[in-house]
């Protein structure tokens, strides 16, 4: 098993950038392919952002991901020091609906859902945000 | 984000922006729309040729100009109700050009493929517009 | 503040190529100079040789290299689990012998002290070995 | 590592190993300088100009390469004697050319840029053996 880290002791969304870089090699270096660095990227650029406006209210905080192979696997791990807060009980926007007949925004934890084969939170032992993204058999076994 | 704009004449006048770089927030994208919209443009294509990603924050903004659009054509409101039932609206007046894989993404895991039109092209969305 | 860690559970030397590109990459990224990275790289690629070859005989085992910063110094981290060893107790070799009356080897460690301001030895509260190597003053203030 | 060898004659004959990738174990250097020593060749110059890194273990190849051909030449063995008193020695049978800016460094920090000439280019090199 190899993984890959970036952390930020106040990272703010003019870090973003960095952090989508940062995801797409770890992605590639650890053998996902393009396809799956994009899902990633733009699954994972969701979670940071809402960890920075929302979780943190725009202010620097500490953020970490972490890019891990697990057998075939490939996982990305968002972890914060927010305000405990569990996306996956964000409830599905209705995409067939007209534009004019939905709010504004609303798509961020349903791209994060699209985007990958499993979302998981838990809240660590000590107190902090993770979220998981994991694509499911997407390695060679010989990796 | 970098946005170029121009002007080309179709069948209609037509605003072309082209966007450089991430869309992964509204503001640019949004501004320079609205600054369009007061010169008169009432039909935009945006190029996504050269967009990379596309954050829910860019959809939210792409969403943003189509209601612009939208506002000042009363005729498309009653339109879009009733081709809106019958699962064939299009906005008549914001249309798409060539989104990157990743951008594509983004635009259909939000359903917004459904209601805008994509071209290969500039000068094919340009000559779409009636 | 701002880091950038690759780990493996069962690292061997088939993967210092990949060590070496990852701390090049990493040292650049968080503001390094090429001169910096280019010292750092060799610093640690020793140390990661050691480790595996002396501290885990030859056989797969845990390292974490980490490249952080710290106000205007530069460091790299290397973290193992092989049996502990303190490199900076290691006497220097003298270099000024004419090759015929030296030993061969017994390079590495004098090129970790070389190549860096400061080379720091501990073991961490979990029996872990901790090597620091360490820049100074190699960032811009802005950083 | 990728190590191409061919020959060249300037005053003798001289052989030539290029080494390209990271210069990180001896292996493969050593086993090539002792095919070609076994070939007859007794000068050798090594083109670091396309080597990255050179670590310890790299040191300790190109150390054991200048051992070897020392072995097979005794007047140089004398030689060196008076010549390191007087700090003036430089191996007549081993140089290098154009090491890049770490490889230099991993050289330098070792000391082995006082015993070994490096030059530009090739033909300097071999140009330079007696
Ligand atoms: N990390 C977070 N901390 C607190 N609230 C959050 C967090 N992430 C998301 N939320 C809440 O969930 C809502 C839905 O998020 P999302 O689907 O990303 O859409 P958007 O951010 O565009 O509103 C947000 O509006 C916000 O109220
Ligand atoms: N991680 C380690 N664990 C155990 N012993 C080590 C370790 N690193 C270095 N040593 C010991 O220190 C010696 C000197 O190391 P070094 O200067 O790197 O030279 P070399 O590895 O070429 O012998 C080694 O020969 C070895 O005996």
């Amino acid at each position: 098993m190899k993984s890959l880290t970036l952390r930020y002791s106040g990272a703010t969304v003019r870090d973003l950038n960095d952090i989508r870089e940062f995801l797409e090699s770890a992605i590639l270096n650890l053998g996902g392919d393009e396809n799956i660095a994009g899902d990633l990227v733009l699954a994972a650029n969701e979670a940071v952002t809402n960890s920075l406006l929302h979780g943190y209210g725009d202010q620097p905080g500490a953020v970490s991901l972490c890019v891990e192979t697990e057998g075939e696997d490939l996982l990305v791990r968002l972890l914060d020091s927010a305000p405990p807060f569990d996306p996956t009980t964000v409830p599905p926007p209705d995409i067939n609906r007209p534009l004019e007949e939905r709010p504004l925004g609303g798509l961020g934890v349903h791209m994060m859902r699209q985007l990958t084969d499993e979302l998981v939170y838990r809240a660590t032992d000590d107190n902090r945000n993770e979220l998981t993204f994991i694509k499911r058999g997407v390695l060679s076994p010989v990796q | 984000m970098e946005i170029n704009s121009w002007h080309e004449t179709g069948h209609v006048p037509v605003t072309i922006l082209q966007l450089k770089g991430d869309l992964t927030s509204e503001d640019e994208l949004v501004q320079k729309a609205q600054a369009a919209f007061q010169d008169g443009a009432r039909n935009i294509v945006l190029d996504l040729s050269h967009v990379p990603y596309i954050s829910s924050a860019g959809l939210r903004a792409i969403h943003m100009v189509y209601m612009l659009l939208r506002s000042a054509d009363p005729v498309d409101e009653e339109q879009a109700a009733r081709g809106i039932a019958r699962d064939t609206y299009k906005s008549p007046h914001l249309k798409l050009v060539k989104p990157t894989k990743n951008g594509l993404k983004a635009l259909s895991t939000a359903g917004y493929d459904i209601f805008l039109d994509i071209f290969d092209t500039n000068p094919q969305a340009v000559a779409s517009f009636k």
